[in-house]
């Protein structure tokens, strides 16, 4: 019986690897035939700005990583709308197409998990 | 009990304290216990003994809030129907 | 019940694992059975051989060891976060061609498979953060 | 010629040992003959409350280590007075006397050293 | 310049903040980039140029702060009579 | 000028060690002098020879020992964070009798002295927070 995991990505990317090393967690969690969502929220919100690279800091670009999510099958990628707002982020600065929740969308989205992990 | 919220920074209060359910608890552990001087509220609310006494706050935290030995900290997980862990 | 952790802070600069590993030991003494413990990120350090813990300090690397051994718990760090990290079993060691091996015998290498194994065969799932 | 060394310490204590280790810097500077101070500020403050027993979670207490301060010849300890307003705490919750600085009497101290660490 | 303030954080900028002189000088490394995108004042303002690039901040970072190589944070280092870190 | 360096971060961590690197790096080529490099915290474990760096993430241990080895940097690992975590160097290997050296020898161990020496002999202290 498929368990629903979801990602709670809230950590920005480059500052540590705790990022990039949760985004592998996730794409595994991809390949089980498990339902795997991820949420991204305060600083992890970064994540997914446009135009990162990587190489600059001798390492992974983390926005290609998360771009790679669908073809894990990981199709369920929210964001944090109150998150976004407070720092100053819209849709047009992400890499990749999120679906936006208010905080009563996130609970819902808790309330539905089997497995929250970070 | 739906959801166990950890919260083991000070500063990740800011985000879990808007996704706590009635219905949920959040357990306060490592330096999250600090919150524990503050005015919490959302859901029942717990802080682990031995943290709180680490940093002395035994004599400070506030009356809303219950002391949790770790096995009250493993009671609380099978009661909840998950874990989620709010760091900074 | 089955309950799973994972660790993401190194021994000295998180408290995680040392919550974790009480966590742990509640959980046995209750009844439960740990099916896992998951090292994640710097949590992988807790599997350092050669560490000397301070005489006024708790040695939590001993601590897990005798966590892994004495109730049977599967210590697994994660392969690719431990690698990076120098943490090497006997096997790794080898493959890599490094003088020795730094992760004590207790703890398993494993994929991150394993992590996302441990989710679905457990009934609770308890991160511990950095 | 002694060099003026300022210990930044704005880190909580027992949520990760660098609060411990860097007082384990600090006493050592005592020992050279420096003109050390020491700044508690944000969640350093935390390090001087009373009452903490550092054994309840297998460490040595650093509000304790925090006294043996002056024994090392370092006297000269100081604390954010907007940062313990903050947190709501006063002179009489710490274990160790503190001379309170605000913003201006901190930029001057600050500008006083050769050398500020944490 | 008196002192050079580094943040690696942006959740140290309000430590930092009130400490700055007017002849300071903010270096943003690391994670504290981001702070770029804030309207800052208080000192002169500079950014590590590698870690904005990385974290895709080049053409959001305000008019106000002004990019640095690494040489240019030696320099800052030799101009400046101090340096003081800021970390969350 | 003389400058000295304090690294508290762990290599993938915390950024704070690869920043002191391209720093110390740039220093060095605008004709500075490096007195020390001293690794405090979980900044010891830049020290690690064990660990092997993934393909597509720059190699920082490999790093610093070559900012040793071809400019004749002190890399010092503060002896009391060092063994706690597991960094050791050949004498304290013997000392403790554990089965191998975890620092690379690019790395010496010293006391908490170092620190403050290498702020009394340099012009610019630098720390780089974890």
């Amino acid at each position: 019986m498929a368990k629903r995991i979801l990602f709670l990505l809230n950590r920005a990317p480059y500052g540590s690897t705790y990022a990039l090393e949760a985004i592998e967690a996730a794409l595994v969690a991809g390949v089980f035939d498990q339902e795997v969502s991820v949420l991204f929220s305060g600083a992890g919100l970064y994540q997914l700005l446009s135009e990162q690279d990587g190489g600059a800091v001798g390492g992974r670009t983390v926005g290609k990583m998360l771009g790679a999510l669908p073809e894990y099958g990981v199709t369920d990628l929210f964001a944090c709308g109150p998150s976004a707002q407070r720092l100053g982020l819209t849709g047009n600065d992400l890499c990749l197409p999120v679906t936006w929740l208010d905080y009563t969308e996130q609970k819902s989205l808790i309330n539905r998990q089997d497995i929250i992990t970070g | 009990m739906a959801t166990l919220h950890l919260v083991n920074k000070p500063a990740a209060w800011e985000d879990c304290h808007p996704l706590l359910d009635a219905e949920d608890a959040v357990l306060l552990i490592e330096d999250g216990t600090y919150l524990a001087l503050q005015a919490l509220s959302g859901a029942a609310l717990y802080a682990l003994e031995p943290d709180v006494r680490a940093r002395g706050l035994s004599q400070r935290i506030r009356s809303n809030i219950q002391p949790a030995s770790f096995d009250d900290f493993v009671r609380l997980v099978e009661r909840c129907e998950r874990v989620v862990t709010w760091s900074a | 019940m089955v309950i799973s952790i994972a660790v993401h802070g190194a021994p000295y600069a998180s408290a995680g694992s040392r919550t974790a590993l009480r966590f742990a030991a509640s959980a046995l003494g209750l009844g439960h059975r740990i099916h896992r413990v998951f090292f994640h990120h710097d949590g992988v350090l807790a599997a350092a051989g050669q560490g000397v813990a301070p005489q006024d300090e708790e040695d939590l690397h001993a601590g897990w060891v005798r966590l892994g051994e004495s109730h049977g718990v599967e210590l697994a760090i994660c392969i690719a976060n431990a690698l990076k990290r120098g943490m090497l079993d006997e096997a790794e060691r080898d493959r890599y061609e490094k003088d020795a091996a730094t992760a004590h015998p207790a703890f398993t290498v494993v994929g991150l498979g394993q992590l996302i194994e441990a989710m679905t065969e457990s009934d609770r799932f308890v991160t511990f953060a950095a």
